[in-house]
């Protein structure tokens, strides 16, 4: 008993931490800092808790008061630990984004401790409902997020797209889980997967239709080409550090999801082999086409996680369901992740006042003002862009190696493919960064915690570059 | 029994989805994800009643809650974007484009 | 069979380290306080001398050892040795090759210690000694190399050399083409030289790439290779010897300083295609089919050399196109298996045409640097002890009895006639009327008459006796060179002939005296009849002639050189530009491009197609869904 | 430190390198730790070179586990191959910190970092690591020619990383591909070339790896018509970045064919050995050609070294000890030839302000020592007898024709094609007369001739003395001709025997 509650910590104490940054909100005259302070200290005794080894096997805490809702193993904690992560380093660059941008209040932290707390309930949900009610507490939480800047028009207009499409899609979902619950009664991902398993997932048209309208839903939060339209327009409306943290935590509580429900019975991914197939290729293929006619570095960076989500799939394709440890989506996603933070973090105090350095062009000659900040720019591009030796190149390696067990080798192929189209569109913002001379002096006001948080994710995508993973 | 249930809800929730892709003011295109959600919900309950338990309620209960908070926060996002431009046509809101 | 001596290494060493001391001490002073040019003659002139010294030794070394093993060896170290390939750095003296090296380093002695007093007072001084000493150096690795590859180092050394020193006087543009023309044609033959040698290899090659392991091994080659062998070799003979079709580079070679032309363009170097097929005579002889395209290339050089020199204005040039016309002859006896003639012919060409090249450098000298014969006139006066020598040059040249250049090129007509090549040796003949002729006008103009330019006439002087002096000694050479291999007729005994025998593979044609006879008379007379026309041409001198027809078009040397430009160079030129400048960047690079831009293209595809209306992102979703059901249900099947 | 020689020599400059561009050091103070470091580079190097017994083995081997899961090791040795392609980066590259001055400390801090990441793609053992050291050596290059390239730098980055990138990422494709097929056949994970070596590969799947592989090296090489990205970026480059890229870069790709094709591939070389060397001999061919029509010195050298690079690629694919060791031999030939030669060229740039042939003249007048210098460069880099350049060509020649007699014949045409155009630029740019511009051309200072004299002296020594290089070479090339040949290939237990010790 005292045990199980070791494994839920985390989710209480940033769901409490949520709560309590919330009340803290009444009081005006507490200074934005101490809100991401606390935020932070919240996510780091989070993250610390959740250091403490699970093992492969799911866990299934206070069975009698969940009813095996929640299931937590390896893959779990390390998701929740990236998680945790990312909603910290989120919360350390905010302070800098907002010091230039004066529309911060300190209910951004306490809605996006919120939206973490819904997260790391996504990982662990093993059950349709939660599931749901996780995916909503997270979704609202960051509909706000990217509304946050109300007197911008254009984060307004991201807001209203993600939340029409999301609805949509949570439309799509809800539907899905009543045709679940309608084929077996059960809305428990065991029910499913022992169904599955009896039966094969063909022989029950509702239950297939049923995931299949899940599967849609959660396609639509990672970016599945072709569900992916949105993420361009609301990254580039959204605040930085909020498509940030989007592009981080969201699409790592997301795949977590994903893999729950794929990798449930072998026969799911199997029947849809075609469809997931052909979803990976044009997702790769699709990212990098958007990414490329992009002159938003915003834009870019929505259009290149595309890309990534694409090269998630294929390990989601591949990876072996039987003994599954998800340890290679994992590091791709931490990799990912520690990149893509580092680029937004690193642009919330590059980009100025009200985000108006926002193109590749803007960003012109950087290296010669500020070569620290480009030189940390650079190791995340080369990160995304797979170069060794970061991590990036090390996550892409693993899912390769995946898709080549699995025995695809013709989507390892394609992903080394996209890889190489990818390039084009990081080495932009490098050329851009450090061939072209400055005409901007690139000041920045406000603190110096994104600098460091751009600093420790650089340290970080290169330590991780070592860090092995059992395949 | 269930089918008229079920096909009154796959009705219900096809319209939403055409109101979604084919209406252009705002408050039409909430109200059709909204249909989307109560032809969710008129399936879990039917789909309760068949199998005897009370998951479907719940979820339906979790939906319209689920429901009422989005509509509150769209509510405020429409309110906010008819005042930056005074419309709330939705093909007036795609300056993010490309 | 051979023996083995440790000091032939040394002969090419010691000139190529004084061009190594002599190159770094001008290089190390020349910007700033430049060492007394004194310094450097006496350095760039010990090393000539030296070798000199020591070729003696070897040809008396040589001569105590028994006749058929006359063979001195020496290998310095394995070169390179990779699977069947073992080169090493070796030497050999045999009795060719120490014919070659005396007369070689004999000139190049006398033509250091003229270059001292021509070149007095040049800016780049030592530098033209280190290049002098670099190239006897090379020459030497070429005659004393012991197997192709060590003889390809000499071989392409020696090109190096003459490019240097053709570009010697670099500001002129048209001197710096010259040297990249004798260059750029060199390396042609030198194409054929390395495939002749890559083809013998990879025949006999694997059991020792040396002459005489080669020798030995000849017998096991198949016929065609030989050919092809002989054929390939003969390629590189042609550009090194300036036959036809690349002699084209000889000619503008006399833009180099005139010790050069003596040295490398008249007496040494040019004979290297000779002694190469001389070398390989244990091939050639073999192959009488390639022997007469040898011959006929060669009678054909001489007869169009000798051609273009009877309308020459340029006293260098004249002397250029006769040296192209001998070694045609020389061409004409080594193809005809008579390697002895060819090799004496040689050895007396390197006496008369050095005088004659050190004597128009004298006259050029004395004249201040005018080259034009037209310009000239009278200098008989003048510059006496020039005259005499350079008569006694024009006599051996033109083939007057009995001057060295009769009884050698008498020799090579003699075996063509004898041989039964009646064609060759009519041609042969007809070339020496045409030298005596071109040679006499020459003489005739430059020396006799009344002075064209009396300016230039009233400065003229005797050079130094620095000048004089090598004169005078390759004049005696001139002179009596030909005793060397006197014929029996004249009641000699060929030593020459004798002492070449062991390293060349020669049937000697046996043949009766009246043939040996006529063939004389034939030469004499065609030399009688061409100093005769010469004579009553320029003989009580005449103005400078006003080419038209035949003559203008042997002036421009039957436009050959405009002909090559139209038909290698431009195109070459225009590919090489259309290549780099368009074709690459363009076609070859057009997949890669092509394939960027339809990235391109696909990108802004992508990028119309987010629009930004909410509605049509639903749209696509439900088109997404849509296919997935599509594709779910095709799975139920 | 002396234990681990290699290492040292891999991380010492990296770790100095990104030093340097991290602490504000000056620009001069940068440029003396590099040439320091390089010198201490090239002293554990001349070490290497002496301990190296040559038993056709790995030496100086160094294993460490890097990520064990999947069998990356952090593995580096040295063989009679890879001694000299190291050694000839070691040698060369502390001419470049004498030559080239007044840079950023960035730039000094690349080159660095650019040696040591070469130093490790020589001497990685295991396919991961080289693939990592071979991406990161090219970083460097690409921000130097980038922030200190001419004018059309931009375009020409892009092109060679694009370019570049593309194959090498195809050929982590196939290195990928071949742990995995390695880890299912012999049920453990590795990435070592000698076990790998004994993989038992479907025809298609080996002919598609092999592929994979080419590709990279060809491009890096280049091989024609991969060669597209190199003019533009020898010519756009900063001197000493385009003396990395010839020199050595360059030479790595066609090091790694030796190392890294002929084992694993021996079979599939045999098979497209042809259609390879042919595309070999018509780059030789074409960029020979194209030279000639080069108005900027840079680019014909660009052109010449493309050239060249094919004569060597044409040595590894004839398959036989002459060729290969003619190869190899030419890589240390080639390196310091036309390093030399651009080394030169970047000095004229710098001294001048000018690459354009008609703008130059004379210079040999007025500069002898800088035109004695050039001269021997550009007579190796054509291949006289003498120089270094000779022994390498002469035996590609030569194995070509063993190979195949039309490809031989066409192969000896560098020996006319090279000289025109090196001519043609020698006549423009040292004969003639001078003009206003290069007038003032100022000879090399004694410190520039000191740093560039022991390379000419080692061009001279390489044609006159080959035989203790080749000596060192030979075993290794046969052995990997035999290898090529199937008499030498590993058994698949070998292989796995091989590995075993490691676990």
């Amino acid at each position: 008993m005292n045990c199980d509650i070791v494994f839920l910590l985390p989710l209480f104490i940033v769901t409490i931490g949520a709560i309590l940054l919330m009340l803290l909100s009444a009081f005006e005259s507490i200074r934005l800092e101490v809100a991401s302070a606390l935020s932070v200290g919240i996510f780091a005794l989070a993250f610390l808790v959740q250091l403490v080894p699970i093992g492969l096997t799911d866990v299934l805490p206070f069975v009698s008061i969940f009813n095996g809702m929640l299931a937590v193993s390896d893959f779990t904690r390390i998701a929740s630990m990236i998680i945790i992560a990312c909603g910290l380093f989120t919360a350390m660059s905010a302070i800098s984004y907002f010091r230039q941008n004066n529309f911060g209040s300190l209910e951004f932290f306490s809605l996006m401790t919120f939206a973490v707390s819904g997260m790391l309930l996504l990982t662990m949900a093993q059950e349709l409902i939660t599931v749901f009610i996780a995916l909503e507490t997270v979704s609202l939480s960051i509909y706000v997020l990217v509304g946050y800047n109300r007197r911008n028009v254009l984060s307004s207009e991201a807001v209203l797209k993600y939340l029409i499409l999301g609805a949509f899609a949570g439309g799509f979902f809800a539907m899905g889980i009543a045709l679940v619950y309608g084929a077996l009664g059960d809305t428990g991902f065991a029910a499913i997967a022992a169904s599955v398993s009896r039966d094969g997932l063909l022989h029950n048209p509702a239950l297939a239709g049923g995931l299949l309208f899940i599967l849609f839903a959660l396609f639509f939060k990672v970016t599945v080409f072709p569900f992916h339209s949105w993420v361009v327009d609301v990254y580039d409306g959204a605040p930085i550090p909020v498509t940030g943290f989007m592009a981080t935590a969201l699409k790592t509580a997301i795949i977590a999801v994903l893999a729950n429900v794929l990798l449930l019975a072998g026969d799911i991914r199997e029947s849809w082999l075609d469809m997931l197939f052909y979803l990976t290729v044009l997702t790769l293929f699709a990212g990098n086409l958007i990414a490329i006619g992009q002159n938003s570095l915003k834009r870019m960076l929505a259009a290149s996680g595309i890309v990534h989500t694409g090269y998630l799939l294929i390990a989601l394709i591949a990876v072996s369901g039987d003994q599954f440890s998800g340890s290679v989506i994992l590091y791709y996603l931490a990799a990912y992740a520690a990149s893509t933070l580092g680029i937004f973090a690193s642009l919330s105090y590059l980009s100025g006042t009200d985000e108006k350095r926002k193109e590749f062009n803007d960003f012109s000659g950087l290296a010669k003002v500020r070569p620290y900040s480009a030189a940390a720019i650079t190791i995340f591009l080369l990160s995304m862009a797979g170069i060794p030796p970061t991590a990036g190149f090390m996550g892409k390696l693993y899912i390769i190696v995946t898709a080549y067990q699995g025995g695809h080798v013709i989507l390892a192929v394609l992903g080394i493919v996209s890889s190489i189209l990818s390039m084009w569109y990081y080495l932009r913002l490098i050329i851009a960064m450090y061939f072209h001379e400055a005409d901007d002096l690139f000041e920045t006001s406000g603190s110096r915690s994104a600098p460091v948080c751009a600093f420790i994710l650089a340290i970080c995508v290169l330590a991780l570059s070592l860090y092995p993973v059992a395949i | 029994m269930i089918h008229d249930y079920l096909s009154l809800s796959i009705l219900l929730f096809c319209l939403g989805i055409l109101g979604v892709i084919s209406r252009r003011n705002v408050f039409t295109v909430f109200m059709s994800v909204e249909l989307m959600l109560n032809a969710a919900n008129l399936a879990f309950i039917a789909l309760a009643r068949l199998h005897e338990n009370m998951d479907g309620h719940v979820l339906a209960m979790l939906v319209m809650a689920v429901a009422a908070a989005e509509a509150a926060l769209a509510l405020a996002v429409v309110i906010l974007l008819h005042k930056h431009t005074g419309k709330v046509d939705t093909n007036v809101f795609s300056l993010l484009k490309g | 069979m051979a023996q083995n001596v440790s000091y032939l290494g040394m002969i090419p060493l010691l000139p190529l380290i004084g061009a190594a001391v002599v190159g770094i001490l001008h290089l190390a002073t020349c910007k700033k306080k430049r060492l007394p040019d004194q310094l450097y003659a006496v350095l760039a002139c010990s090393t000539p001398i030296l070798t000199f010294v020591l070729a003696v030794k070897v040809f008396f070394d040589l001569n105590g050892l028994p006749v058929d093993g006359r063979a001195l060896t020496h290998e310095v170290f394995t070169w390179f040795e990779v699977g069947e390939m073992n080169i090493s750095m070796g030497f050999l003296a045999d009795p060719l090759s120490s014919l070659m090296l005396l007369f070689v380093t004999f000139t190049a002695s006398l033509i250091h210690i003229y270059s001292i007093g021509y070149m007095a007072g040049d800016e780049s001084f030592a530098k033209f000694f280190a290049y002098l000493n670099l190239f006897l150096g090379s020459m030497l690795i070429l005659v004393l190399g012991n197997g192709p590859v060590v003889m390809f180092v000499g071989w392409e050394g020696v090109g190096l050399c003459s490019y240097l020193l053709i570009s010697y006087y670099s500001e002129d543009r048209s001197n710096v083409l010259a040297g990249n023309k004798a260059f750029i044609v060199n390396r042609i033959g030198d194409f054929g030289f390395v495939l002749g040698m890559a083809f013998l290899f990879w025949a006999i090659g694997d059991s020792g790439f040396d002459y005489i392991s080669l020798k030995t091994n000849a017998h096991m080659l198949a016929p065609a290779t030989v050919t092809l062998v002989c054929l390939l070799l003969f390629v590189g003979a042609t550009g090194k010897s300036a036959q036809i079709p690349l002699y084209v580079w000889l000619p503008d070679a006399m833009a180099g300083p005139t010790p050069v032309s003596a040295l490398i363009h008249a007496a040494t170097m040019v004979t290297a295609g000779v002694y190469m097929v001389a070398r390989f005579s244990f091939l050639y002889v073999h192959v009488p089919t390639v022997g007469l395209i040898v011959a006929w290339t060669g009678i054909l050089t001489a007869l169009v050399s000798a051609i273009y020199g009877m309308f020459q204005n340029d006293i260098k040039k004249v002397l250029a196109y006769s040296t192209v016309s001998q070694l045609g002859y020389m061409f004409a006896g080594v193809g005809l298996a008579a390697y002895s003639a060819g090799i004496f012919h040689v050895f007396t060409h390197a006496f008369f045409k050095a005088l004659l090249f050190l004597g128009a450098g004298s006259v050029i000298y004395a004249l201040h640097h005018e080259q034009n014969i037209w310009k000239m006139g009278g200098l008989k006066t003048k510059l006496p002890l020039t005259y005499k020598t350079m008569l006694i040059g024009s006599l051996a040249l033109a083939g007057c009895p009995p001057f060295s250049g009769f009884f050698s090129k008498d020799e090579i007509l003699y075996s063509a006639l004898a041989s039964g090549h009646t064609g060759i040796w009519v041609v042969g003949v007809l070339v020496a009327g045409m030298t005596a002729y071109y040679t006499f006008r020459m003489i005739f103009v430059v020396f006799h008459g009344s002075p064209r330019d009396a300016h230039a006439y009233e400065h003229a002087h005797e050079p130094p006796a620095v000048m004089t002096v090598p004169l005078v000694i390759l004049a005696i050479g001139a002179l009596f060179a030909g005793f060397l291999n006197l014929p029996s007729l004249f009641g000699g005994s060929q030593q020459v002939t004798h002492w070449l025998a062991p390293s060349l593979a020669e049937h000697a044609h046996e043949a009766s005296h009246s043939i040996e006879i006529i063939a004389i008379a034939a030469s004499v007379a065609a030399f009688a009849i061409g100093i005769f026309i010469a004579y009553r041409k320029f003989g009580k001198g005449a103005e400078e002639p006003v080419y038209s027809g035949f003559s203008s078009f042997a002036y421009h040397t039957f436009r050959i050189n405009e002909l090559y430009d139209v038909l290698f160079v431009r195109p070459y030129k225009a590919i090489g530009s259309a290549i780099g400048n368009l074709i690459d960047a363009h076609v070859t690079d057009g997949p890669v491009q092509l394939i960027v831009w339809f990235y391109r293209q696909f990108g802004s595809t992508f990028k119309l197609l987010q629009v930004g209306y909410v509605r049509v992102y639903a749209i696509y979703m439900i088109i997404g869904l849509s296919v997935m059901s599509y594709l779910l249900t095709q799975s139920f099947k | 430190m002396f234990e681990n020689v290699l290492s040292t020599m891999i991380f010492l400059p990296i770790v100095i390198g990104l030093a340097a561009m991290l602490i504000p050091f000056s620009s001069t103070t940068a440029r003396r730790i590099g040439l320091i470091v390089s010198l201490v580079v090239l002293f554990f190097g001349i070490k290497v070179y002496l301990g190296f017994t040559g038993n056709g083995q790995l030496e100086f081997t160094e294993t460490r586990s890097l990520i064990e899961s999947v069998g990356i090791f952090y593995r580096i040795g040295v063989d009679g191959i890879s001694l000299f392609v190291l050694l000839t980066g070691a040698a060369l590259i502390p001419i470049v910190f004498v030559v080239v001055k007044d840079r950023p400390r960035a730039f000094y801090g690349s080159l660095l970092v650019t040696q040591g990441a070469m130093a490790g793609a020589i001497c990685a053992a295991d396919l991961v690591l080289f693939y990592a050291f071979w991406e990161v050596m090219l970083l460097p290059i690409f921000f130097m020619i980038g922030i200190y390239g001419g004018p059309n730098r931009k375009a020409a980055t892009i092109k060679i990383m694009l370019y570049t990138v593309s194959g090498s990422l195809l050929m982590l494709a196939a290195i990928i591909y071949l742990g995995v097929a390695f880890h299912g056949q012999y049920g453990v994970w590795s990435f070592d070339t000698a076990g790998l070596a004994g993989l038992q590969l479907s025809d298609k799947a080996a002919a598609l790896s092999f592929f994979a592989f080419m590709i990279a090296f060809a491009i890096k090489i280049p091989i024609f018509p991969l060669h597209t990205w190199l003019p533009d970026a020898y010519t756009e480059a900063p001197a000493a970045a385009t003396f990395l890229l010839s020199a050595i870069m360059a030479k790595i790709g066609i090091y790694a064919v030796i190392r890294f094709i002929m084992p694993i591939f021996g079979p599939e070389l045999v098979r497209y050995a042809m259609p390879l060397a042919w595309a070999a001999v018509i780059g030789l061919i074409y960029c020979g050609i194209a030279a000639i029509g080069q108005k900027d010195i840079k680019r014909l050298l660009a052109f010449s070294s493309a050239s060249h690079m094919g004569i060597l690629a044409l040595g590894l694919f004839c398959l036989n000890i002459q060729a290969l060791t003619g190869s190899i031999y030419q890589i240390m030939a080639h390196a310091t030839s036309t390093g030399l030669l651009f080394l030169l060229i970047g000095i004229i740039e710098d001294r001048l302000q000018t690459r354009e042939i008609s703008d130059l003249g004379g210079i040999a007048r007025q500069a002898p020592i800088f035109a004695c210098f050039f001269a021997i460069a550009l007579l190796a880099s054509v291949g006289l007898p003498g120089t270094s350049g000779f022994i390498g060509e002469f035996l590609i020649i030569m194995g070509a024709i063993k190979f195949d007699t039309t490809l031989g014949v066409l192969a000896a045409t560098t020996l006319i094609i090279g000289v025109c155009y090196m001519l043609w630029m020698f006549q423009r740019v040292f004969f003639e007369k001078g003009n206003d511009r290069t007038n003032g051309f100022a000879d090399l200072s004694i410190c520039e001739t000191l740093a560039f004299l022991p390379v000419i002296l080692l061009i001279l020594f390489m044609g006159v003395f080959p035989q203790p290089f080749i000596a060192r070479i030979t075993p290794a090339a046969q052995s990997q001709i035999a290898t090529v040949q199937g008499t030498g290939q590993i058994s698949g237990q070998v292989a796995l025997d091989h590995i075993q010790p490691q676990k």
